[in-house]
């Protein structure tokens, strides 16, 4: 098991680095926006989700599997359409 | 309301109470205007422009002044000239009327029933603002004064470094930063010169320094200095003597100065003594804008240039009359700006709670009515 | 080979996620960045509803279904005031997302849980009910659901300290005996008061802050659930996530000039000087909304009309020069700048002209009052420069004001008024400003210079 | 070297031609100078300064022509006064001398045996810069037009809105950019005047432009425009009527005029016409520095100001014995520059090879050496 | 567990990695940054060392050691001029290194070689070599062992594509058939060869460029050896230095306002414009040196006394604004400005002095010109602004020039002479000025005023 | 052997977004010492160099671990040492 840790040790301080670089000079204006777009993408434990709801492994851990989809549902779909309407209002009239 | 705009009597007076383009304005406020042929004469505007304003041209002075319900002029009606008596009774009169020192006048005008609004006693409040004449005639004073000042030195103001050698920058001292003051630092620097300026209330401290020029006071606290209407108060001997002596150090480095320093209904404070302008550098010039009320310069003439220990001492007297066509231009709006004030439905209209109207009238229905006046 | 395509999609979408938050950090791209984030999101979910070893899709569809009616709509028929709190919520059921699968696994994988696999279960659920419930308050505080003022009660500080300690005493008596399912719902609880304990004390208008947090919180969730799923998709994406809103929250404090530590355990009420972004619910009414040159560059970039309304400030700060320089940098943009001189403006008259002049701004740039005052309506910003009386509605509206009658610049009608000055302290008459308070006024604090220098500075790159 | 500086002689001129400063300088180079007693006076030095500075003061003009080398005035010597028949026979004089006007004086002046330089015929090269009088001059007379055209306009050169109203600033209109015009334009600029300036020479547009005024001019090539000394030609009839008619145009607008168009030893151009002054606004000024050499403004007046169709003209000569201590100190640097190039080991050294010894030189051994002056 | 610890230590060191060369690019923080670099790689070597199943360690000790004293020897004796061809060889020697590891792994290995394990020790090997051979080109023409202009020949990009070809086909027969040492060989020989060809046409001022290029390639080739050794420290560190070098790359050619593609393929021979940082050989004498506004910051930031010399070009520019600004700037950072004021700058008497006022530079910053011109030779910078004829040193030296005998600004005495104009047009007088063409001018080509704004902007940040 | 292959392809994307990231503002004047400190880093490869040295394996394996070993240190020694000396030239004096 230590391996894939260990791996995802690595990834995780790699993408650390890459979130901190390609944050590091938002202009404040746009904090809500992009608050709310990484928010939308934090819905992607929705993948996690689809496998627990269809494994198909019993009621109980499909029932936590079904939940787990209609929140990262709500929160992947409904985040990315609020950012998007939030962005809109940066266009030049 | 019947508005008449006098011609000018005093000589070299070349200003004129309303001009064409605030007569514009009255009329179209539904006021009539008449004015004196060739009243405008001074200010290049003439009586053609008037008429096509909406004025009426009345050669007549008797005439205008009879039909009208306020007589506007810049200098004071003189009453060996017969102005005051041709002043219809009840008219109203708007002008500079010099109040603190025409005891004579105003007795003059009450007894003939004129009700008079001396144009230098406008408050300074914020309203008021856009009537303010004494600010605007000594914004055309200062500037004017550092023209004549720069037209009388034997040198440069500006710095220039030249094939024929360095020039140095003309140092320019200003004692008095009012209104005149300010804009004399102001123009001195927009000419080049290294502008120094003194005065006693240390608020002005922030507005010379925000003109880029450099300032130089007493340690005197607010409540020293300044009275309630933000005019200067008058110093002890003490306090004065300090003062002096600060002066004298700078003026002995000054190409140019120009004083304004005031305070109302008192004579103005003697700044710069004879010794000093000896001690000033030969080919200096000092343009005494106080000169009026006594000057702040020992050795001013008023109305006359002197040079004395190799110094050009100016003394002219109203200034803002060399500048004609915008010193009207805007003692114009001020004067309209009043009226418009003062204008009720039909004629005059005199609300004693009103603040404008109490500080400015000096004479109603036969007495002298301003309260700093009485007594 | 399946795999191998997979996980190549995987990591082309770990790209684009990466690129898509890239592009939002930029008002120009940021558009394209939510819909590049979103291609990717498509792209991931897609490849697991494929190579995921699915039985049956009947939930999985069920739950997409109702998800994205629910999602779509509140995302549709929320009021723009009321996006703050929507977001919370949404940050919310992402964390409950990844804590359900979290607990799904662990009942899953019951009989054969390793010390590795408990720990990194532990970790998805507690940050994700965390997550959900801190949310849930956040959201209810925005909403004015629970009251906005810090709810604080005695040691409160001890006592979440206290619920951390027994959460991880908890945490490991369960990697030594993963089967407890007692003792895991005993985690879930304690997980989700130490969410409510953690927002209840924090006050209203530091909510966003809390939200920012809350979702870097989500983003960790997220990456644990990597773990738990040996899913590098995951991984990469929820520390992404969870360090840039770790690095948003500190960019936020910073700009409110306050720190992470003091907004979350400080609890020491709302503040008179807030930051707030668009969208963010408005500060009480009356309440002073301090910007950053940041938020200022965009309002004047999406202006057309800029009116600069010099004040005594201006010259007090030597301004002139730098007020220039901006002008200047604004009109090679296409942004037209024009100069509303109040007549008495500064402390004698032509004060402004003076200046104006000696920085070498064109006369035909310059408008006196009668001039502009119609068009204020017409610009996107009227920046007011160290100006007070000459802007104050008092003049018009408080007949008990010393300036009462005097007539003033209309700078309120602008979309938005930016108020460059050190302090709300009063100019030459004295009095209070209300246009300092109004919703739509931006204060720039600071010497008018150093600001209008710093715009410049920022206008350039 | 025995450098003389003469007491000048023609009425108001109150430069002086070497000033302490630089009599200093020289006689630190080892010469001894020697100063016609009062000499000074008109610019504010006096006899003592000049002693200080190492002069000899000597009250007899003859004993003072009669021991130098060098004699350094600013203004020609008169034949009339005596002053060309004082010189010694064999000595130098440094002078301006106007030779394209001054047939008789440089005849005087050959039969006297001296050898004479004309301070305005120093060359424009490169390294002659630091004795270009001309340069100098212009630049006191640029100003000083600038000055007097503000002291005599009856309103205000800057913008300004005030509580009185807006006031439009003044528009200046210069003719001629070269010295004094480019510094007519600087210092209207400076004190806030809306500046156009027309010259037939297009070169200038971007100087112009450089002082951040309009540039309005013909559309004539370089060579049309410009001889090789850099100095402007004569033009033909086309191209002047074509001139005319431009600036006739931006006269009408124009609150004051500067005109300095000249051509080097011909009449200056007239630019403006009575006509032409006409239609210009009531109240506006005209400063026409070209007066001496016939002037740019058919009205125009040598030595006064006359006010013509409500229009002053300002027609003063010599403006630059209006600012004795910087024009002194200017002139004083650039006769010196020219004294310390002609100085050899022991008197004065002619190297006629030199381009700016045979080039200022108009008279040396009894005749007139200048080739633009001879025949 | 030893694993577990080193592959911490080997994470963490790469941390230090990113973190040393992020530091490496900002000149406040580089020195600190090359320690913390060099730190990182103690701890990886050392780390391999003590775990990486060493049997012997004489060849390793001798190997250091020889290595440790040559280089050390080379780095401290080196002149400063002559670094950028050391650097290449370094370069050079870190490719062999790569693909030394590589063809060991290859012979070690012979009998177990899977495909994966080919690919990647052939890649490895392969940029490498190129890494190698190239470098030693590049060492050659900055030290001008070869010559330094572009050594051309007939179809010589066709001649590369083919033999570039024959490589790829040559790897794809090995994969084949791993065992075949002869084609091996062979293929070391085409990578070597490629590495020649590829260099040899490319002028020598352009070498910088390929020096940056072929650091990447070395970085490429250590992300190889990773991959064929398994180390993941190792990938990280390669695909950095391969990324960052590739980015250098483009930001030189972006400086330089050329394309990679022209610089690599162009061949059409050494430009007057080259740009050049410090410590890359000068370009040969009498040409111009452009550099940018960066260069031209570090070298203001250095300066405590820097003399601005304003001419025609900044009135023509109206630049007088922004000098006084960037006065200001300096002034902040506690640099003294001063201005040297030329009788003659300009067009009139007393030009500089009306800009200059107008634009509000204090009368004691002023010189004149018996006043500064002892004082260039303190000077760090002198700037030249829009001024040519008053710093022209032909007033001195040259008998025949029109301006001979005029006293000039001595600006060349400065420590650096920085010069603002649009080209290299001459001047009033119509000459050209030898002063441009000296060693220690910098030209800004370009407006002055937007040079200066340019130079501001970057002070702010 | 795929997943390795995987993992490493995983770190090396990463790696070069934070390359990109951290080098996209270098002044031009820091260009040559920022070139010289990572060829200095390139020689990391000295990892691979003391293993193929030290592993004993054969003759050949050895004799080319030893020339790797010799290559490798002098590209970092020297690598570091010269970026250092490039260094000082940027200290304000
Ligand atoms: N024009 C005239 O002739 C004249 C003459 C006399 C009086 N007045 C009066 O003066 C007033 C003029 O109005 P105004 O709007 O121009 O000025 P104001 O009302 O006096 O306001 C000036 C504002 O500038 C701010 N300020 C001062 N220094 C600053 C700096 N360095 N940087 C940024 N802001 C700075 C001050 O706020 P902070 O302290 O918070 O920064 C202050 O509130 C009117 O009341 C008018 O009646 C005018
Ligand atoms: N001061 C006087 O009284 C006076 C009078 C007449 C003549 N002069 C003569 O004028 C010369 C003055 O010397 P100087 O050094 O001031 O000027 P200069 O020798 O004429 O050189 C000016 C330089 O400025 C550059 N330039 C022009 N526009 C520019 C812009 N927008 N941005 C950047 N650079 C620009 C030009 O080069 P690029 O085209 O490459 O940009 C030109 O080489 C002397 O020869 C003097 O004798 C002086
Ligand atoms: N709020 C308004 O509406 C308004 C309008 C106009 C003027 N003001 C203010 O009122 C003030 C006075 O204006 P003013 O120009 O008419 O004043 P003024 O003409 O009466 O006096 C001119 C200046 O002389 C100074 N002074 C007096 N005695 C002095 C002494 N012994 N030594 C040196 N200086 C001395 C005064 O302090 C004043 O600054 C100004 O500061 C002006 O800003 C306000
Ligand atoms: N290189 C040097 O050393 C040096 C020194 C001094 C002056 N100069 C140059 O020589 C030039 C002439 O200088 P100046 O001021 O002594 O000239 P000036 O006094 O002879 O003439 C003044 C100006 O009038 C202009 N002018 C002539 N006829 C005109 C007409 N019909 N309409 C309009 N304008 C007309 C001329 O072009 C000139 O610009 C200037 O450009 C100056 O820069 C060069």
């Amino acid at each position: 098991m230590l391996p894939v840790f260990l791996i995802g040790l690595y990834v995780f301080v790699l993408s650390i680095f890459v979130g901190y670089e390609i944050i590091s000079k938002v202009p404040p204006l746009l904090h809500t926006p992009l608050m709310s777009g990484t928010n939308a993408i934090s819905g992607i434990s929705l993948v996690g989700a689809v496998i627990a709801a269809g494994l198909g492994h019993d009621a109980l851990t499909t029932a936590l599997g079904f939940a787990a989809v209609i929140c990262g549902t709500i929160n992947v779909i409904g985040g990315y359409l609020v950012t998007n309407r939030m962005l809109r209002m940066f266009k030049k009239k | 309301m019947k508005i008449a705009v006098a011609k000018e009597t005093a000589p070299d007076e070349t200003r004129v109470a309303l001009i064409p383009d605030t007569v514009k304005l009255l009329v179209a406020e539904g006021h009539q205007v008449a004015v004196e042929a060739g009243a405008g004469a001074g200010a290049y505007f003439n009586d053609g422009d008037f008429s096509a304003a909406g004025a009426a041209i009345e050669p007549s002075r008797d005439a205008l002044y009879q039909g009208a319900d306020v007589v506007v002029k810049v200098q004071k009606p003189s009453i060996a000239g017969g102005e005051v008596a041709a002043l219809r009774e009840g008219s109203a009169l708007v002008s500079f009327l010099q109040p603190h020192s025409s005891g004579d006048l105003l007795k003059a005008l009450s007894q003939r029933q004129v009700t008079a609004f001396a144009m230098e006693m406008i408050p300074r409040i914020a309203r008021a603002q856009i009537m303010d004449a004494l600010t605007s005639m000594a914004t055309v004073s200062g500037y004017k004064a550092v023209l004549l000042a720069a037209e009388a030195l034997p040198k440069f103001f500006p710095m220039f470094m030249t094939a024929a050698g360095t020039i140095a920058p003309a140092r320019a001292f200003i004692l008095g930063a009012g209104v005149a003051g300010l804009q004399a630092i102001a123009t001195a620097r927009r000419l080049g010169a290294v502008v120094e300026a003194f005065d006693t209330r240390p608020v002005v401290k922030e507005q010379v320094e925000s003109l880029g020029a450099r300032f130089v006071g007493l340690e005197l606290t607010q409540e020293e200095a300044q009275d309630a209407g933000g005019y200067a108060k008058e110093l002890t001997q003490e306090q004065h003597d300090k003062e002096v002596a600060l002066i004298a150090e700078h003026l002995k480095r000054a190409d140019i100065v120009v004083t304004t320093a005031q305070i109302p209904g008192k004579p103005a404070p003697i700044l710069i003594t004879e010794e000093m302008v000896r001690a000033m550098k030969p080919g200096s010039v000092i343009v005494d804008l106080a000169v009026d009320t006594g000057g702040n310069c020992a050795l001013a003439e008023p109305g006359s240039t002197v040079v004395k220990h190799g110094v050009t001492i100016i003394g002219r007297t109203n200034l803002a009359a060399s500048m004609p066509i915008h010193a009207s231009q805007m003692y114009s709006r001020n004067v309209a700006n009043l009226l418009l004030h003062l204008a009720g439905e039909d004629g005059l209209h005199i609300d004693l709670e009103d603040a404008i109207t109490s500080g400015t009238m000096v004479t109603h229905r036969g007495g002298i009515t301003h309260p700093a006046l009485k007594g | 080979m399946l795999t191998y395509v997979s996980d190549i999609i995987y990591l082309v979408s770990a790209v684009f996620f990466i690129v898509g938050i890239k592009m939002l950090s930029s008002p120009a791209t940021a558009r394209r960045g939510n819909y590049l984030s979103a291609l990717a999101m498509v792209m991931t979910v897609g490849t697991t509803l494929v190579v995921g070893q699915i039985a049956d899709y009947t939930w999985i569809i069920a739950g997409v279904a109702v998800g994205t009616v629910v999602g779509a709509l509140a995302a549709q028929w929320v009021k723009m005031t009321a996006m703050p709190q929507l977001v919370a919520l949404f940050n919310g059921l992402g964390g409950a997302a990844s804590g359900l699968v979290a607990v799904s696994e662990y009942f899953r994988r019951l009989d054969t849980l390793e010390s590795y696999l408990v720990i990194v279960i532990l970790l998805s659920l507690t940050v994700g009910a965390i997550t959900l419930s801190g949310s849930l308050i956040a959201y209810g505080k925005l909403q004015e659901l629970i009251p906005g003022r810090p709810i604080t009660y005695p040691l409160q500080n001890w006592g979440n300290l206290l619920l951390m300690l027994a959460a991880l005493g908890v945490g490991i008596f369960l990697v030594i005996e993963p089967s407890r399912i007692d003792w895991f719902l005993v985690l879930v609880g304690i997980s989700l008061l130490i969410g409510v304990l953690m927002v209840l004390p924090i006050g209203g208008a530091d909510m966003p802050v809390v939200v920012a947090l809350l979702n870097s919180f989500s983003g960790i969730a997220v990456a644990f659930t990597g773990f738990v799923l040996s899913a590098k998709v995951l991984i990469i994406v929820g520390s992404l996530v969870g360090a840039s809103g770790i690095f948003l929250t500190v960019a936020m404090c910073v700009a409110m000039n306050r720190s992470v530590w003091n907004v979350i355990f400080g609890a020491f009420g709302q503040l008179d000087v807030a930051a707030a972004g668009p969208g963010v619910a408005p500060a009480a009414q009356g309440a002073v909304k301090a910007y950053t040159i940041d938020d200022a560059l965009v309002m004047l970039e999406n202006s057309d009309l800029v009116i600069i309304v010099p004040g005594f400030g201006m010259a007090a700060a030597q301004a002139q020069h730098a007020v220039r320089e901006l002008s200047d940098k604004l009109g090679e943009r296409g942004i037209e700048v024009k100069f509303a001189v109040h007549p008495v403006a500064g402390r004698m008259p032509g004060h402004m002209n003076v200046l104006l002049a000696e920085a070498n701004v064109p006369y035909d740039q310059l408008y006196d009052m009668d001039a502009i005052n119609d068009q204020f309506k017409t610009a996107g910003v009227a920046m007011v420069i160290g100006a007070n009386d000459v802007v104050n509605p008092a003049a018009n509206e408080d007949p008990s004001s010393p300036i009462y009658g005097m007539p003033i610049l209309r700078a309120e009608e602008a979309r938005t008024v930016m108020v460059l000055k050190r302090s709300m302290n009063p100019g030459f008459a004295g009095i209070d400003n209300q246009l300092f308070l109004r919703d739509n006024t931006m204060m720039l604090f600071g010497d008018a210079k150093s600001t209008l220098s710093k715009l410049v500075a920022a206008l350039k790159n």
